[in-house]
């Protein structure tokens, strides 16, 4: 006797759930045009937060902000002494709130609450952890079409260079640790493209990750 | 010639003696005659004497003869037993081989070998009694027919053989006496009147008049002397609708009859002494809920099992009495067999009408004697039907309505609006329990106003009967089966030139005040002949009129007789002129 | 026009106030209820916030420290909950998260015990959150505002916690000032974070792992932020009485500017303080008094308070801790104290002395108060004590000694010589006289009697008089026989919040309370007072009876509250036992209270409003008539007095004589 | 507890019957645009773990949603925020070890709170809760499930390299058995881990999570579809990523791939995910792996000498073998739906 078919309550608007006994099946939905196909768009334009500045007695001179009285301001911040800070919060650009106020901390370079902005920070030279050098044959290289040694690097040292046909991938030195496992996806997978000390036939390393 | 010939057979239980005596009467019955018989058990289940009599009259009689005419003895004990009680001028058939030294002279006696007859010509002693009825017939001169027609009909059922078998041996006791009796004597029986009579027992003019009113559901638990009742009613009620069960005991007798009664259905139970004993606490019940049933009572000798077979009237305060309380009950007393009948059927119109217990009060020689009843006593019963509500009249429904007519309309089970509770506590006008001392006292005169309603009821208005001249001085208040002694010791009486009057109230509970206060108002002196030790009605009478009674009381298991009756009335008499007045405590 | 609430409800109406966004609450008593207030409106819509049902305190705190990097945020605990916290408050004040906590103060450890002392806010101090400890409801309120104008102050952007003692301060009912939430919106500015998570165009990292250069200078930040919240507080207190009136700063000076003894203490206690050293005050023999109620405990004014000893020339200052040492040389606020004193005075300064009292739910009494005022004056003239804590209300180690052996044998070799020389005197010690009424209700918890009495202090408040209503707390269940207390002070100059225990009023909520051997209602009844009592079956007299009042002037009364109750389909007699209340005692006059209970007696209004007005009309001190209960049947006398007829021979004629035959 | 059904298909699942659209499907090969970590974290060479940060971070950008992480204490925290941080674009909330996912729910809160308030659009944001198996197994699980049940729609990710790594390879819930760890040493009387590894999964979906799927860096495709379904579920949906750690496990540096395919090929690792649909309650599982040729568990204990002590012991393979055979009977159904056999010895006959 044929299994009862039922349909599964599904918000999938390209796919139909057909469920048999305990399995469910995936049917093209009729009347659907196929998933439309989109890049993977930029950071959404959606509404964010905006942190307020906080402004030294040179920063306020050299860019006075509109809205707020500069020399007034830099009076004040000057009774208050160097460390005077200007406090402005302009989330769409007006001032909304501005506050003149000494700066509480002894140690300048350390933020409020340690907190670290991260785009000021420059990545870590780690170079001296390998005892090999990986270098990338750019003619071997398949560039944009592959990508494998730039997924599966523990460190996000590896980045293409260039775009299309002419593309290929490049080891930051700073950045590897020398950990081969770029090199065993690439001899496995891909190109077979990636020198290790300059060389590219290492025969104990390839008999064993390869047994040959 | 003689008006009415009273005539006794006599011999060893077992032997068919019963027998011929119901054959006789059954005979003389056809031909319209009275008949009153009394009969004796023996308190053996099989052998012992026993003694049939059987008095015939033309005119209606109440009492079963004192003096014998004629004696009918089957073997030497019966002969020895009975004699004394044959007249003088009496007339004796006895067995051959019966030794008759030192009998009276006078005596007409006629002896005829039955036992050989039976034994040796016929071949089977049971038809012996078949022989000494043809032989009585030949000399009181029933037509030979109508006693071949009778016993062919008696055992047609028993098959031909049975049946050839008899008709020859009533023929060789009608040869006998030809060949060899010549009629010396001159009793004869009397003359039939023109209408044919029933013949029947107390129990079974009971049974008959509980049939005839409607009864529906007889729940009983055999017991001597009233077990006939059931037995009656358990063949014939089921043709007229009704249903006979017999209970595990009286306690569940009287219970059922409550029940039984309660949901709509005229219930009833008979039983004897020792059974009113247990069912006393549901009397109670019945007078508390308001419940109409009729408990008959047949009474023996008691008290506890006492004398079974033998009669006594000592049940009187028990069922004046009977239950723990101030229980309401009507208490009736029929004094012979067609009276039972009546008696019956006026207890369910009471029970019915004014929803109370109702005990009817017969004893062992009531319920066993056979009697002559007049046949249109079926239709002119004594009628009462209970008052019921209409189905769904709205407001909440009292069952136990306080209302001048006393009466509260009750709802059969299953009316609409008619919900309501039944209890044996005490209750208020809906039933439910109150116990606070308005209530109490309220509920107790209702049930009692009832008694009171009673007395005035057209239903029980003339229940006495009176007998002797209304002038006598001396009055003799009696109940039960010693109404037909005293008949009797009146006539007696008046011959003996001292004029007595009798009355004789049929209902015991609430006494017919003002009737026995008009008879009492007359009379100077008052004798109270009844079947007990105590003097269980003079205990009554005294403690509800106050009144000096002479009390003539026996326990001997037998009826009274006329003789001791006289005998006192003359004593009474004899005192009528001494005014010796012994002051008793007379209350203020 | 000021409103009745409990210390919680003044506290949820701090954060309501300040627009706190996230609120993730944990329940634990005595601070639950201000978490059930804010669920409350959050769920009615009448505060816009996000409230989280946390799985537990830890969890919550974290909460708290994560949102609180985006909006502000806050959440209610107290003892245990508190200790749970505290593993992730320094994840607050570390990554500098102005987020804010109410504590109602509740003893710790084993064992366990639900009432108040200040063990749990001794145990946080390590955390870097500002400490402020509030007296009553209307400092809760107000503190938590403050505190957030202080915490999110550039100059410190640390968390802050505002303790009030559990009971006598969280579930004491009072009236309270309301701010209007426009004006506090003009002193609490609306919350920006410095380092937004949810900003894209600068992405931060909260808690980086910092290794030990970093770490310290960060910590030398942190610690240099605390200690502007000193100056702050001070501060943000006067901007608070600029705008609504009530001046805070970090302590109270209470009683002489000039005063030689000098007690100090923090938070709830010092109301009982406060009534004794007005007593004190200008008597013949004693020296200047004061009462230095401290608000501000982390970070510690010292300077401030130094100083203030110093003005007021101060020669011996008794603190009461509600915490113990726990192996310190002083209890934290007398150690706090003593360096303070020991830094800015150096030998100058007055000799300090450390008392323990007030720990899991103990009384801080006025006697107490007086008995440490004495023992500074002892220390003021010279006489040695000792540099360890004394203890309150401790029979055998007690702060002064008549006989030796009233002590125990080991403290006596101990402190034998420095007893001898602490005398008591009886200056001191001279019994207050109440100068406030008080009411006390005997009842069974559940049948609302609180209610009934917050009802009351409303009203009373309406009048224009100062009332607070505790009601005592443990952990019965429903049916156990309860107390609630309701002081009434008619001079309205100065706030009293502490009780003489000598009652104007008695109520019974129930008869069966008068049998119950551990409940002496009698005792504290003044002379002339009244004893209300809820029965439907007892007589005045009855009840005179049971408890032998005897001849002492007290009057009893009675109300059948139940069958009022009953009649009006009510479920809860304290509608009526409340207008009963005001038939006893008419000082709170009825008419105009009538206007206030008709919008705040609980629904249905209308019954409950007509059961006061019943409660108030049958309340009476007559004996109460017993009701007949009337016959249900309907036929007459005559029916009933019908008997049979006696038809004895008298009553007809008879010619019947007696005779004797034979 | 829940109606279980089964996708018939074997293999990565871009559709799920809860989204109206599939997601990005990366495919095997082709480069990736969005950037995971910056490079310099103090993490050991070869780790495989923080390789699965990469891919969830990257996964997460590609659906152009701002990424909010809230990490616990863990490998994974102190080596990418020392004294710097390596999170880029990703802004990164540390509260504390045991409230990863309390930090997570506060987090998500504050978001809502500022949508409330109209400053911040919520669907632009995606929040993420990231720990190692030791926060989420065992100090965690009581904010984790916590979290759970209260339903709040955001993404936790438990990065599994079965003990705890950053203090030194102790022995966690996560420790297969037999395991030799510093807590749980190879002894001469008492051998190893003695517990069973428990199934942070099993206990999400019990607890009411929308989505759950486990997944390993190595296939990496897979990987960022669930990571991408993950964020797109409405509803708490928590992911768990096989996370070779070369220290921990005393394996080379350089055998990722080959670990990883052992793991897959015995079984020992099972890459599957389930819906929960919520009305009806019922859930669909997708088995996303099936080796084609089962391999017995001595293969995988060769690589890694955390199980050096358990390869001399017959009866203790033995044992390790059941408890994975007792997990992989869960999807008997699916396989001979394909046709493949469940047993290893039916197979071989």
């Amino acid at each position: 006797m044929k299994e009862k078919q039922q349909i599964l309550v599904s918000l999938n608007r390209h796919k139909e759930f057909v469920v048999t006994g305990p399995f469910v099946e995936m049917r093209e939905r009729q009347g659907s045009s196929g998933p439309e196909k989109r890049e993977p768009t930029e950071s959404d334009k959606g509404k964010f937060l905006h942190p307020p500045e906080i402004l030294t007695i040179e920063e306020v001179a050299q860019k006075p902000i509109d809205g707020l009285d500069t020399p007034k301001v830099l009076n004040a911040m000057a009774d208050i002494g160097p460390e005077a800070r200007l406090f402005v919060y302009r989330p769409e650009g007006k001032v909304t709130r501005h506050e003149i106020f000494e700066d509480p901390r002894v140690c300048l370079e350390i933020q409020r609450g340690a907190v670290i902005e991260n785009l000021r920070e420059k990545p870590k030279d780690v170079s001296g952890w390998r005892t090999h050098d990986f270098f990338i044959d750019i003619k071997g290289c398949l560039g944009d079409e592959c990508g494998r040694c730039a997924i599966v690097c523990p460190e996000n040292a590896i980045h293409l260079m260039g775009k299309g046909k002419g593309s290929f991938h490049e080891i930051d030195p700073l950045a590897c640790k020398g950990c081969f496992i770029c090199w065993v996806e690439c001899v496995r997978t891909a190109a077979d493209c990636i020198l290790v000390d300059g060389k590219t036939f290492d025969p104990g390393m390839r008999a064993k990750h390869f047994g040959e | 010639m003689h008006p009415d010939l009273v005539l006794r057979i006599a011999g060893e239980s077992g032997e068919g003696v019963i027998t011929i005596g119901e054959t006789l009467c059954k005979i003389a019955a056809r031909e319209g005659i009275h008949i009153v018989t009394f009969r004796t058990f023996p308190a053996e289940i099989k052998g012992g004497a026993c003694m049939i009599q059987v008095r015939l009259s033309e005119r209606r009689i109440r009492y079963h003869g004192e003096r014998l005419d004629f004696l009918i003895c089957l073997n030497q004990e019966a002969l020895d037993e009975n004699l004394p009680d044959l007249k003088e001028d009496g007339v004796l058939l006895c067995e051959a081989e019966c030794d008759l030294s030192g009998e009276p002279p006078g005596l007409t006696v006629y002896r005829v070998p039955f036992e050989r007859i039976a034994t040796r010509e016929i071949g089977s002693r049971i038809s012996k009694n078949i022989v000494v009825l043809g032989t009585l017939s030949h000399l009181l001169g029933l037509p030979k027919n109508k006693i071949e027609a009778f016993i062919s009909q008696r055992f047609a059922r028993k098959g031909k053989a049975v049946l050839d078998h008899n008709l020859d041996a009533l023929q060789r006791g009608i040869n006998f006496a030809e060949q060899h009796l010549d009629k010396k004597d001159s009793y004869k029986l009397p003359k039939g009147g023109e209408q044919k009579k029933l013949l029947m027992t107390g129990n079974e003019a009971i049974a008959l008049g509980a049939a005839a009113s409607g009864l529906k559901y007889f729940f009983g638990y055999p017991i001597t002397p009233a077990s006939e009742i059931m037995e009656w009613l358990a063949v014939h009620l089921p043709k007229v609708g009704g249903a006979v069960l017999q209970t595990e005991d009286e306690i569940a007798a009287i219970c059922s009859v409550a029940g039984a009664s309660w949901a709509g259905g005229r219930s009833m139970t008979s039983t004897s002494g020792p059974g009113l004993s247990l069912m006393s606490e549901t009397i109670g019940l019945l007078s508390m809920a308001e419940i109409p049933a009729v408990i008959v009572d047949s009474q023996r000798g008691g008290p506890s099992t006492g004398m079974p077979t033998k009669t006594e009237q000592s049940d009187l305060l028990l069922a004046l009495y009977g239950s723990h309380g101030d229980a309401t009950r009507v208490v009736l007393a029929p004094i012979s067999v067609s009276d039972c009948f009546r008696v019956t059927a006026l207890a369910f119109a009471l029970a019915e009408k004014y929803q109370l217990p109702v005990i009817v009060l017969v004893d062992q020689a009531l319920s066993a004697r056979l009697e002559t009843v007049d046949p249109q006593l079926v239709e002119r019963l004594p009628q009462g039907s209970r008052l019921c509500v209409e189905p769904g009249d709205g407001n909440q429904f009292a069952r136990y309505r306080l209302t001048e007519s006393e009466v509260s309309p009750a709802a059969l089970p299953g009316t609409l609006g008619g919900e309501h509770m039944v209890t044996g506590m005490e209750h208020d006008e809906l039933g439910n329990f109150a116990c606070d001392e308005e209530t109490h006292t309220a509920m107790t005169v209702k049930r009692f106003r009832k008694l009171a309603a009673i007395e005035n009821d057209p239903l029980a208005q003339d229940l006495c009967v009176r007998w002797g001249d209304k002038e006598a001085e001396i009055g003799i208040v009696t109940w039960g089966s010693s109404a037909g002694p005293v008949e009797e010791a009146v006539a007696v009486a008046k011959n003996l030139g001292i004029s007595a009057q009798a009355i004789v109230p049929k209902i015991l509970n609430p006494l017919p005040h003002e009737e026995l206060k008009a008879f009492l108002g007359k009379v100077k002196r008052v004798i109270v002949p009844e079947l007990n030790f105590l003097g269980q009605l003079a205990t009554l009478l005294r403690s509800t009129y106050r009144i000096p009674t002479i009390g003539l009381t026996k326990v001997k298991g037998v009826p009274l007789e006329p003789s001791e009756i006289v005998e006192k009335i003359v004593e009474a008499s004899a005192t009528l002129n001494v005014r010796s007045r012994k002051l008793y405590g007379r209350a203020g | 026009m000021a409103t009745v609430l409990a210390g919680n409800g003044a506290a949820a109406w701090g954060f309501r106030l300040s627009r706190v966004q996230c609120y993730p609450y944990y329940p634990i008593t005595p601070s639950t209820a201000c978490s059930e207030q804010i669920s409350r409106w959050v769920h009615d819509g009448a505060m816009e916030a996000v409230t989280i049902n946390a799985e537990s305190e830890h969890s919550a705190a974290s909460q708290i420290i994560a949102a609180g990097k985006s909006v502000r945020a806050g959440t209610a605990t107290s003892s245990k909950g508190l200790l749970y916290m505290i593993e992730v408050l320094e994840n607050a004040a570390g990554g500098g998260v102005p987020c804010g906590l109410f504590l109602g103060n509740r003893a710790t450890g084993a064992p366990i015990n639900i009432w108040a002392d200040n063990s749990d806010a001794y145990a946080m101090r390590d955390s870097g959150v500002i400490q402020i400890f509030a007296a009553d409801g209307q400092e809760t309120l107000d503190s938590i505002i403050q505190g957030y104008r202080i915490a999110e102050n550039l100059r410190v952007r640390l968390p802050f916690a505002v303790n009030l003692r559990g009971f006598t301060g969280t579930h004491a009912y009072e009236g309270v000032e309301i701010p209007r939430p426009e004006e506090v919106n003009r002193y609490l500015p609306p919350f920006v974070s410095l380092h937004p998570l949810f900003a894209p165009e600068k992405p931060v990292t909260y808690g980086a792992m910092l290794s030990a250069y970093p770490y310290r200078r960060h910590k030398r930040n942190q610690m240099a932020a605390l200690s502007n919240a000193c100056e702050i507080t001070l501060k943000a207190g006067q901007e608070f009485a600029e705008k609504f009136g009530r001046s805070y700063g970090h302590f109270e000076w209470i009683g002489d500017k000039k005063a030689d003894l000098v007690v100090a203490l923090l938070g709830e206690s010092a109301s009982a303080g406060e009534v004794a050293t007005r007593h004190l005050q200008g008597k013949k023999g004693i020296p200047g008094v004061a009462l230095l109620k401290i608000r501000l405990f982390s970070p510690f004014p010292a300077k401030e308070i130094a100083q203030a000893l110093h003005r007021a020339g101060t020669k011996a200052l008794v603190v009461l801790d509600e915490g113990l040492h726990h192996g310190g040389v002083l209890p934290p606020l007398a150690q706090r104290l003593t360096t303070a004193i020991q830094l800015y005075l150096g030998g100058k300064g007055p000799k300090v002395a450390s008392v323990i009292g007030g720990l899991g739910g103990s009384e801080v009494r006025q006697e107490h108060f007086q008995l440490m005022f004495n023992l500074a004056d002892n220390i003021a003239e010279g006489n040695p004590y000792r540099p360890e804590p004394y203890w309150l209300d401790i029979e055998e180690d007690p702060i002064f000694v008549e006989r030796e052996n009233q002590v125990s044998p080991k403290l006596w070799r101990k402190w034998g010589e420095v007893w001898k020389k602490q005398q008591r005197k009886e200056k001191f010690c001279s019994p207050i006289p109440p100068d406030t009424n008080e009411i006390r209700i005997y009842s069974r918890a559940g049948q609302g009697a609180i209610t009934s009495a917050v009802g009351f202090t409303g009203a009373g408040i309406q009048n224009g008089y100062q009332l607070l209503t505790v009601p005592a707390f443990g952990s019965e269940r429903r049916g156990a026989i309860i107390t609630t207390d309701t002081l009434l002070n008619f001079h309205n100059e100065r706030r009293i919040r502490s009780f003489m225990r000598a009652w104007d009023v008695v109520i019974l909520y129930d008869d069966t309370i008068l049998y119950s051997p551990e409940h002496q209602v009698l005792d504290g009844l003044k002379e002339g007072g009244a004893l209300l009592v809820n029965t439907s079956h007892l007589s005045v007299k009855k009840i005179r009876e049971i408890l032998n009042v005897g001849q002492k002037k007290v009057r009893v009364l009675t109300v059948p509250a139940e069958a009022v109750s009953e009649r009006l389909g009510l479920k809860h007699i304290n509608m009526a036992m409340l207008g009963a209340l005001h038939k006893v005692y008419d000082k709170v006059p009825f008419e105009p209270a009538q206007g206030y209970y008709e919008k705040n007696v609980p629904r249905p209004r209308e019954k409950s409003l007509e059961a006061i007005r019943l409660g108030f009309s049958e309340t009476s001190d007559r004996e109460i008539q017993r009701t007949r209960k009337e016959s249900r049947l309907t036929v007459s006398q005559e029916f009933r007095d019908w008997r049979p007829e006696d038809h004895s021979q008298e009553s007809w004629p008879s010619a019947l004589e007696e005779v004797q035959l034979g | 507890m829940y109606k279980v059904l089964f996708n018939r298909h074997i293999g990565p699942n871009p559709d799920s019957f809860l989204l109206p659209e599939p997601v990005l499907d990366v495919g095997d090969y082709g480069a990736i645009s969005t950037k995971g970590l910056t490079s310099g974290h103090q993490g050991c060479t070869g780790c495989g773990m923080v390789t699965g940060t990469n891919q969830l971070l990257r996964a997460l950008k590609l659906t152009g949603k701002h990424v909010v992480a809230s990490i616990g204490t863990g490998c994974n925290e102190v080596i990418t925020t020392q004294n710097t941080s390596c999170w880029g674009d990703v802004s990164v909330d540390h509260n504390n070890f045991p409230n990863t996912a309390a930090t997570l729910s506060g987090n998500i809160a504050a978001l809502k709170a500022l949508a409330q308030a109209g400053a911040v659009s919520p669907k632009s944001t995606v929040n993420v809760g990231i720990a190692g198996d030791g926060g989420s197994y065992d100090i965690g699980l009581q904010a984790l499930l916590a979290w759970i049940a209260r339903g709040e729609d955001g993404v936790y990710v438990c990065l599994n390299n079965q003990a705890y790594m950053n203090t030194g390879i102790q022995g966690s819930g996560a420790t297969p058995y037999g395991t030799n760890t510093s807590t749980t040493p190879f002894g001469k009387v008492i051998r190893g881990n003695q517990r069973t590894q428990q199934y942070i999964l099993d206990l999400a979906l019990a607890a009411g999570a929308s989505y759950v799927a486990a997944a390993c860096p190595l296939l990496h495709r897979d990987l960022m579809i669930k990571a991408q379904k993950a964020a797109a579920i409405e509803g708490p949906c928590v992911l768990e990523f096989y996370s070779v750690c070369p220290e921990g496990w005393k394996s080379d540096t350089d055998v990722f791939h080959e670990i990883t395919e052992l793991a897959l090929e015995t079984r020992s690792w099972i890459l599957y995910e389930a819906e929960r649909e919520r009305s009806s309650n019922t859930v669909l599982f997708t088995l996303n792996y099936a080796p084609k040729k089962y391999l017995a568990i001595s293969e995988y204990l060769k690589l890694q000498e955390r199980f050096s002590g358990m390869r001399d012991f017959p009866e203790m393979v033995e044992r390790a073998q059941e408890i994975i055979e007792a997990r992989w009977f869960f999807w008997k159904p699916v396989l001979e739906a394909n046709g493949i056999e469940w047993k290893e010895e039916a197979r071989a006959s």
